[in-house]
């Protein structure tokens, strides 16, 4: 294995940063459609079957052409896809209008900050342990070189998680006080306070794996509570991963804990001034977020890029497709998989569950959530010195 | 490397800038913040001795020290606070009497 | 012990996902595939919407089996409409003892679908129908008579204008 | 460009400190309490960097996710609840500023004239490095450094480590206490 330069190793981190912010933007569009979509089916609805109108341009000819073709809403799960391009189009053009009275400075700074603390999260996950792949031979400057399955797969990474989503609450704070107008401002108040609150239960429901696994980098913990645990740890962390989901619903503003953009009481909460690509800033973080809460959960709880636990993975190998087999066992497809499944239970979990009020959500918190991770943090505990 | 001198020059000019904060502003929110980034200097200073001598006892006491900074702060905000309630001010200048 | 145990256990948060999976399921797995589907919105112009018995639309008036309005003229409907929409003119016609309404006009535009005037009528010769598709281009389309300048009262407005389904 | 990649590599500490130092006059100097804030929280994130240049991972992540993640939180949250009012302030500075800039740069150049030889003289050129790797206990201090830390809060310095657990409390109760209004 030849070693990399460091001008060389420098070019490989960028282009492993390029395939994250691929990885992102690839899912992030996909779960905004989702959203849409399986919003639809759990209220019996069919979600967005159609772009702008059905009868102008392109596809409103598709459209048009498909019932008459039989009457039958043949393609009913994938008319609304041309809307993925609707939307990221109507966010670029929009004019982008800035308050009079707001204080441009932090005005400008705010969605940037929000985009950039959900992104940077991805340095510290690896999404396989080990090398991800190796350039060919024939590859110019980089050939025969391998590139990890994480961008910096650091001693301290779980802090590192942790700590840069936490900067992740200025955007929304800041924002809510530099549009200077009522509604914004108590939506970044409320949020303030809310995602401080949470991110008490969430840094204890994270510790629970940090004890049994005895260590703070993501691959080494992840491999170590998917090998070394039963059922990937999720059998013994069944209450902190439920802790941990709670808290990350809370921590990326999701339902039922939408207290900083509550449409029914806020307009729409820390970005009603905004509009156009600054929007879009704070919409594509959240999703961003849910992402990386969803990787967090996933690699902790659910095992990681490691199919089944134990030896299991030998007892279902002969019943597997064989393009399942010839990924090998921990591979970044299997993460990538349990990501798109959390995705779905966010969407589930908000076309099911109705808002809180906002003390019940402060007492969640503080009354219930805390003292339960602190129980979890014990019996991982007691779990690490008996077994 | 990095010589012991760069990081106490760094932290000696953090401590005064920390210092004209708290001399020069009305604002006791700002005067507070200044005293957190006396603290910080100090702790920089606190690793650059942990390295120089090769131990972590600096590293484990700037920790300390970042524990004891964020209970200063929950007393210092609880006064600001009750403060503002109180007299509907944060100017360091206006708060001139002993009972009031 | 029981309201902590509940409180612990978020059975019913289990119960509301799982019915919620359910219709997930169900409209996921049989869209496309079933007669009557199981989800419960329509694809508006294409699939003509189906409205419920008690939907309230635009003022109709009904006739009997011999093709004879049965309206008699006892303005009663005239009488308790809130926003006055309804104007009715005596007259006779031979070969009827009831009174006949010469001219019944209906302003849309000002109709509040509160349904009083199809409660106040004592012989059931009002109702309002299911159409919903109402919207206009001109202001005079929405004055309804039972002849003349305006709609007509018993054809239907012009449904399917913009639906694909009447081509 | 190897050359230039090194050489920013060698300097990240003094390029994070000098980033600090911005932050921290920003703070000090903006008319804005928000603005201050946002200084703070730059210089803080810098002094993170410096740590992390320091080769103390776990103090500088620990000093993002108690300060970045937390102080300045509170601090933000503060300012906005007293900047609500509309009531102007009347000045930012202090009418000694002038004399206290005075004093602060006399005493700059008092402790450079005193440490003049340290900070620029040959006598102490050798790089900040480990000396006396033996103390670490057997721990590879670059490469454990949580490890590390944990060895010397838990084994060592437990009686601080509890005093301060107590501290915090006293301090939660005491901010509860200050900061409660009398009808609740």
């Amino acid at each position: 294995m030849p070693i990399p330069t460091l001008t060389q190793s420098i070019v490989i981190t960028l282009i492993q940063c390029l395939l994250v912010v691929i990885f992102v933007f690839v899912v992030v569009p996909l779960t905004v459609f989702a959203e849409r979509k399986v919003l639809g089916y759990l209220q019996q609805r069919l979600g967005s079957t159609r772009v702008a109108s059905g009868h102008v341009g392109v596809t409103g000819w598709m459209n048009r052409g498909m019932w008459k073709w039989g009457r039958v809403p043949v393609l009913s799960y994938w008319r609304g896809i041309p809307g993925l391009v609707a939307d990221v189009l109507k966010l670029i053009l929009k004019e982008d209008v800035i308050p009079a009275k707001a204080d441009k400075f932090v005005f400008f700074i705010a969605p940037a900050i929000s985009m950039v603390s959900a992104v940077v999260v991805f340095a510290a996950v690896s999404f396989v342990p080990g090398v991800f792949f190796t350039f060919p031979k024939w590859f110019p400057y980089l050939g025969g070189l391998p590139v990890s399955g994480g961008i910096a797969d650091i001693n301290v990474g779980l802090l590192w998680i942790l700590g840069v989503a936490s900067v992740g609450v200025y955007g929304i704070v800041l924002a809510g006080w530099a549009s200077n107008s009522k509604y914004p401002l108590l939506g970044g108040l409320r949020s303030a306070a809310q995602m401080v609150s949470y991110e008490v239960p969430l840094a204890i429901s994270l510790l629970a794996p940090v004890v049994l696994s005895a260590s703070l980098n993501f691959g080494e913990m992840s491999a170590r509570m998917a090998v070394g645990l039963p059922f990937w740890g999720l059998v013994p962390q069944i209450l902190g991963f439920l802790i941990y989901l709670t808290c990350g619903f809370a921590e990326t503003n999701r339902l039922p804990f939408d207290m900083p953009e509550a449409e029914n009481e806020l307009v729409a909460g820390f970005h009603t001034e905004y509009s156009g690509m600054k929007f879009g800033f704070f919409y594509l973080a959240e999703y961003i977020n849910m992402t990386v809460v969803a990787a967090l959960a996933a690699g902790f709880f659910l095992g990681g890029p490691w199919l089944l636990p134990f030896g299991l993975q030998g007892l279902v190998n002969p019943f597997l497709p064989a393009f399942l087999k010839w990924f090998g066992e921990p591979h970044a497809i299997f993460f990538v998989v349990k990501i798109i499944f959390l995705l779905f239970t966010y969407i589930w979990v908000r076309g099911t569950i109705p808002r809180y009020r906002y003390d019940q959500v402060m007492s969640v918190a503080w009354k219930y959530l805390i003292p339960m991770a602190l129980v979890n943090l014990l019996l991982a505990a007691l779990v690490r010195c008996f077994a | 490397m990095v010589s012991l001198n760069a990081v106490l020059l760094i932290s000696f000019l953090l401590f005064s800038i920390g210092i004209i904060g708290v001399l020069i502003r009305r604002n006791a929110l700002v005067i507070l913040m200044c005293v957190e980034l006396m603290l910080n200097a100090a702790n920089l200073n606190f690793i650059a001795f942990a390295r120089h001598s090769g131990s972590v006892s600096g590293q484990a006491f700037a920790l300390l020290v970042m524990g004891f900074a964020a209970a200063e702060v929950a007393v210092g905000l609880a006064l600001v606070v009750a403060l503002y309630r109180k007299r509907d001010t944060v100017q360091v200048d206006d708060i001139n009497l002993l009972k009031g | 012990m029981n309201k902590l145990l509940r409180t612990l256990i978020p059975f019913d948060i289990a119960k509301g996902l799982s019915i919620t999976g359910k219709h997930f399921c169900k409209v996921f797995f049989t869209a496309n595939r079933r007669k009557v589907p199981f989800h419960i919105v329509s694809e508006y112009p294409e699939v003509v919407a189906k409205m419920q018995p008690r939907f309230r639309g635009r003022l109709t008036l009904l006739k009997d089996e011999q093709g004879e309005i049965k309206c008699v003229c006892c303005l009663a409907c005239e009488k308790i409409c809130p926003t006055q929409v309804i104007t009715i003119e005596k007259g006779k016609k031979e070969g009827r003892k009831m009174p006949f309404p010469v001219r019944y006009d209906f302003e849309m535009e000002r109709c509040i679908f509160c349904e009083f005037c199809v409660e106040s009528c004592g012989f059931d010769s009002i109702i309002l129908n299911h159409q919903f598709e109402l919207a206009a281009y001109n202001r005079e389309d929405f004055s309804i008579g039972m002849e003349g300048l305006g709609q007509n009262m018993y054809e239907p407005t012009p449904v399917g204008k913009f639906s694909v389904a009447e081509d | 460009m190897e050359h230039f990649i090194e050489t920013i590599g060698r300097n990240m500490f003094a390029i994070f400190g000098v980033m600090a130092l911005g932050g921290a006059a920003f703070m000090v100097a903006s008319r804005s309490a928000v603005h201050s804030v946002l200084g703070f929280l730059f210089a803080m994130l810098c002094i993170a960097g410096c740590f992390l240049a320091l080769e103390a991972e776990f103090l500088g992540m620990a000093q993002i996710l108690v300060y970045a993640g937390g102080i300045v939180v509170l601090f933000l949250f503060v300012v906005m609840l007293v900047e609500m009012s509309k009531k102007k302030e009347k000045e930012v500075f202090q009418l000694q500023s002038r004399y206290a800039v005075v004093a602060i740069l006399l005493g700059a150049v008092a402790f450079l004239g005193v440490f003049r030889k340290v900070l620029f003289g040959a006598a102490n050129p050798q790089a900040l490095g480990l000396l006396r790797p033996e103390l670490a206990q057997g721990l590879d201090v670059a490469k454990q450094n949580a490890q590390a830390v944990s060895r010397g809060l838990f084994a060592d310095y437990l009686l601080p480590f509890e005093i301060l657990s107590v501290i915090l409390l006293v301090a939660l109760v005491g901010a509860v206490v200050l900061a409660k209004t009398e009808r609740v």
